[in-house]
């Protein structure tokens, strides 16, 4: 993607061609999430939902990313496979835009040997090292001090590789927001901070637990630049994307970008999301970024055979993610002893 | 005596803890919503904002919060969500709330009850699955609480709120929509021990969520004429020494099990504790050490089902057990 | 000190009376700093120094807080005895300037059984809830989140009472730090936080591990209105937390007070502090606020004779603080079952 | 062959490491000082500040950033001044270092080591003395050694620093100073205990600062006509079990003897395998479940010492304890 710094500060001035990029992308994240909620049901116990086992294909929590794609597809088209990535509990768009194959991450989802991570992780620990998608994450903010941390061991060992650290809005009131970004600033590294903000902390908004102007002005504060987009707009999140890690490879530092989206699932699959109102969600579908990114290229001349053309691509990847995730099999049971440690392996007692 | 889930039993008790004390708070993320579990639902609702007090996402601010609101006069109830999250308010739990009342000479008291679920949540995998009950109990100042039933959650949640030191309570989180009557106004002192089921060849120590497992593989054995007395320990600090003693005394055997990763788990405590006292011959069933994997392949290595214990027991009282204890057991 | 409030905003209005207050309490803390760390000699095995146990008579880690009066005494001034205090390692000074007993805080240096904490906790763990001093602090940034929950459950009670909560230019790189804010701003809560700048964390400089504009930046950023203050102008310091603390007590929210002062000694009482250049120490100590105040007090006319007689008075209190300690026994062995646990006293392996 | 103290014999281990590996950093508070124990004197004139990295006080970033430089190539050893700290850290340790490789299904490694400094230091009272090695031996994915001596500390961080594992090494906060020679080229594997005395009667099994009191216990017993075999586990997990079951068949009898807690201590694991593997009488002696106070009468409390070691060893073996263990022991 070198082309990523050519792109004009304006967002406006994206080309047809890489606008085409973006929404395949998005496209992809999305059909990946749609049929791994359907193979989900029944496959997590929270929300007063209930465990049911035989109906379940993918078991465990499901995050979605669901209305928020614009933010990995725009950020990881300006990064390279060298580059590294941590991400959090909501991590399948930022694996996909990284270049992890999703025939690998379904499989994963399914519990499968053959999975991105053996079928040890699932959707909460999707990773793929061999893109420098260093994970998903269980815990909130965890991943920022290891992208901290990623980012400094590229500052010693030299190199061009730089980091960017997925978070979410409720991120910025744990303690390692603080610590990695103040690590980040006075140790110079190369590292881009992206704040999803979904305006949602699980079923809690946001806003009412976070005192101040919020995640950028916090930035800001610990000598960080921060720059806001809109994160459903695919198009500027990759312009001022580009822009910040332009400035990152550019020996300029930490730098951080806050993309407001919006999350259009429920926290968990299982989650009906009754907290928020009908209207607010409606709208939020008439800002949905596909359906943004779906006008933008028609106003390109881009119609709807050449998008129905990437969504059934993508479908038709989906399919046979889904196909070999189902054909796959589970991980032995000795496997669950493999890769524990080195040293005292063997002694499980 | 009504039938309740365990989160329904926690949900009434605290409800009523809190109608019959109002220095008594909760707080936690996603509590106004009635907790991502139902086990605060309608508190909010009933007690309002100011006492079911939604939090941002800041463990450590939780539980830091807590210990100062607990000194200057109310008995907070902290919501953790899982245990593996608290791991991001050690100092907190450790150092501060633990240690207050003791290093300041006895000035202050912090009486909060911090809820941990602990345990597997069903294909949660590596970091939402631990059981770390004997870290807490390894720790002066703490009492550590683990019920197995809706009955036992009601009691213990109660025992803990009108406790005067910082409790740790560990729900199961695969234990939320278990269902068990709970009688009007039942209670349950800290530090009792409960004799499920009497027996005379074996005692079956076990807490949580293995208590059923335990059950189970107690009356399985039956059928092999094994007769197995299992004792649920309800509280592992302070645990109920007297009773695991007396009965181990009766049978002359003892096996601890419980999901917690065997090596340091609070079985060794138990089984050493016997050894030196009775030196009767002891036996553990914990999980290997290992991170619970996410597929159901891997995940089922690190449970400690009934056909696990039954395994062990029969594998270790009558030489006859039906297959290896577990695949890779050393 | 219901005086407070009707102090002039510029602190060249104080009283002759007020001052000679602020400085009696400074000559306070010194003196009794200056006694431990005679009586501590021995006592404490790092930075190369060797334990010597027959000569120490205060044992462990002692954190003076010489040179940094101002700010405690400056502070507490405005504060009532049934307001809280939350403090760190270097409490002394927050004890002393709450109205804390020497004597018992010399005992429990001691290790007394009728020390302030019985012989429990020593300098780091010093504290005296009857005066709402909630106690010194092992851990860096821990007494933030609970000077947090002190304010909310006067918020959840209500009552007039009001919490300062004190730590260092370190404690600002900690997780705490942007929790225990954020906490006190979304709820609202009557808190003053006190940074106490003195320069170094231990034995770094703390400008070089701290990204951004500093300390009162961040506070604003998590929308906690701040001022800075020199920390060694103790009738600067009383001002403006005068100031500060009457917007508290209306209700105004958390405050932050950034005071800039420096410590004269070591960071712990054996730290030769041979990391800071002789020149940088004689400027500081020119800037003694002992010093800074005895001109000023010049100025109004009071001279040698009546603040002679103020260091007299407080040499005096010292030398009976320490001859209680000496002759103070030592807590019997069973004192150290006591003040455990409730439940399961009595049941210790 | 050379005279050093334990943390002259850090340093050097470390500093070769640094030498011979260009991955090997090292990050934490005032390293660049030297370590306010001196454990990394010189090392950033030597080294330089970009290998010997200062850091803020962050703990959680500290442990955190080391789990990001290890999966990008480094080794890094982390310094986090005493274990009672990490505790601000423990997230980054147990969910993070400890999980990576399994969670991602080995697609990475974590080889940091982080040093946690352990045990008492004189009159630092509840939040500078803990020892929770049972913590970290209980956490799957943990290495964690405790030496005693200056020539297994030396060897042993030499071993950490090669092990692609996160390790824990704690060092003791009262043994910096304590001087011993280290052989050149000194090594120990991880998981190898070491006999320190050989003896007939009774296996006494110890590990960091308390091994010396064990040791002095056992020359005092020999008076008594006891003979005691002293073993130094100097590797906590994975601790070596066969060295400490053949001695243990041997001598019929296995005293454990820790500084930490004895409730949920480590001591409690290796008395119940011992219990459970051989049948053979066991007994603990670790510290009472209390914070430790201030005040040296406090203080001694907490402390087991040589004195406390032999009047249990004597009880025990002999009937013939000159006065009860510990005052409270219940
Ligand atoms: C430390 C920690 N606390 C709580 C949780 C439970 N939890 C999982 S996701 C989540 C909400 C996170 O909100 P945000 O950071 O905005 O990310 P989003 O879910 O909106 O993508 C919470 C509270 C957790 N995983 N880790
Ligand atoms: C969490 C934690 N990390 C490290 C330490 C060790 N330590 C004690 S005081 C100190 C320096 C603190 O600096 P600052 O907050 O500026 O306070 P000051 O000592 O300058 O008063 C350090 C690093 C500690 N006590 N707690
Ligand atoms: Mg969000
Ligand atoms: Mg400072």
């Amino acid at each position: 993607d070198s082309d990523a710094m050519s792109i004009p500060e304006d967002s406006a001035g994206i080309s047809a061609r890489r606008l085409m990029a973006l929404y395949r992308t998005m496209v992809r994240i999305r059909a990946f999430e749609d049929a791994a909620e359907v193979a989900s049901r029944g496959g997590v116990a929270a929300f007063g939902a209930a465990l049911d086992a035989h109906a379940a294909q993918v078991r465990g929590p499901l995050h979605l990313s669901t209305g928020q794609e614009a933010v990995p597809a725009g950020v990881c088209a300006n990064l390279s496979r060298a580059d590294y990535l941590t991400s959090t509990h909501r991590g399948h768009g930022h694996a996909i835009a990284k270049g992890a194959d999703p025939c690998a991450m379904m499989c994963e989802l399914f519990g499968r040997a053959n999975g991105t991570n053996g079928g040890k992780g699932g959707s909460m620990h999707i990773a793929d090292f061999s893109v420098g998608m260093l994970g998903a994450n269980g815990v909130v903010a965890a991943g920022i001090p290891i992208a901290a941390g990623a980012a400094h061991a590229i500052r010693i060992r030299g190199g061009d590789a730089v980091v960017a650290c997925f978070f979410g809005d409720g991120a910025v009131n744990r303690g390692p927001f603080l610590e990695g970004l103040n690590w980040a600033r006075i140790f110079d590294l190369p590292l881009l901070f992206v704040c999803e903000d979904n305006r949602y902390s699980a079923t809690t908004a946001t806003a009412a637990m976070t005192g101040g102007e919020g995640a950028a002005a916090r930035a800001r504060s610990i000598g960080v630049p921060a720059e806001c987009v809109d994160g459903n707009d695919v198009a500027a999140v990759d312009a001022v994307a580009g822009r910040l890690l332009a400035r990152v490879r550019a020996g300029g530092g930490p730098q951080f970008l806050h993309a407001v989206t919006y999350r259009l699932k429920g926290h968990v699959s299982v989650d009906p999301a009754a907290y928020r109102s009908r209207a607010e969600l409606d709208r939020a579908i008439e800002l949905d970024p596909l359906r943004l990114a779906e006008r933008r290229l028609d106003a390109f001349g881009i119609g709807g055979e050449e998008l129905g053309a990437i969504r059934a691509q993508a479908q038709a990847e989906i399919a046979r993610a889904l196909e070999a995730a189902r054909a796959s099999s589970a991980p032995p049971p000795e496997a669950a002893y493999a890769d524990v440690q080195d040293c005292g392996a063997g002694r499980w007692r | 005596m009504a039938l309740m889930t365990y989160a329904q039993a926690a949900c009434g008790a605290l409800a009523e803890a809190m109608e019959g004390d109002e220095r008594v708070v909760a707080l936690g993320e996603d509590l106004g919503r009635g907790g991502v579990f139902g086990q605060y639902a309608g508190l909010a609702q009933r007690f309002g904002a100011r006492r079911v007090i939604d939090t941002p996402i800041s463990e450590a601010a939780i539980l830091g919060a807590a210990v100062g609101m607990a000194l200057v006069g109310l008995r907070p109830v902290v919501e953790m969500r899982v245990t593996d999250f608290a791991l991001c308010a050690m100092d907190e739990l450790v150092n501060q709330a633990a240690k207050n009342r003791y290093m300041f000479g006895g000035q202050g008291r912090v009486p909060l009850v911090a809820r941990l679920p602990a345990g597997m949540w069903s294909a949660s995998a590596a970091q939402h699955s631990q059981s770390l009950e004997s870290w807490f109990a390894h720790i002066p100042g703490l009492v550590v609480i683990a019920p197995a039933s809706p009955a036992d959650n009601y009691a213990l949640l109660h025992a803990a709120i009108a406790c005067d030191d910082p409790v740790v309570h560990h729900e199961h989180k695969e234990l939320w929509s278990l269902t068990g009557e709970v009688p009007q106004g039942h209670r349950v002192p800290i530090g009792q021990a409960g004799v499920l089921r009497p027996g005379e060849d074996v005692t079956l120590v076990s807490w949580s969520k293995t208590v059923h497992a335990a059950l189970d593989a107690a009356q399985a054995a039956q059928h092999s004429g094994l007769s197995v007395e299992v004792i649920d320990l309800r509280t592992l600090w302070p645990w109920d020494r007297e009773t695991v003693l007396a009965s181990c005394a009766k049978t002359g055997r003892l096996m601890v099990v419980h999901e917690a990763v065997q090596a340091g788990g609070f079985g060794a405590e138990i089984a050493a504790t016997v050894a030196e006292q009775l030196a009767i011959p002891v036996r553990r069933l914990g999980a290997p050490r290992i991170p619970v994997g996410y597929a159901a392949s891997l995940e089922a290595e690190a449970r400690i089902g009934s056909q696990r214990i039954l395994d062990a027991l029969l594998e270790w009282m009558e030489g006859r057990g039906r297959r290896r204890i577990a695949a890779a057991n050393d």
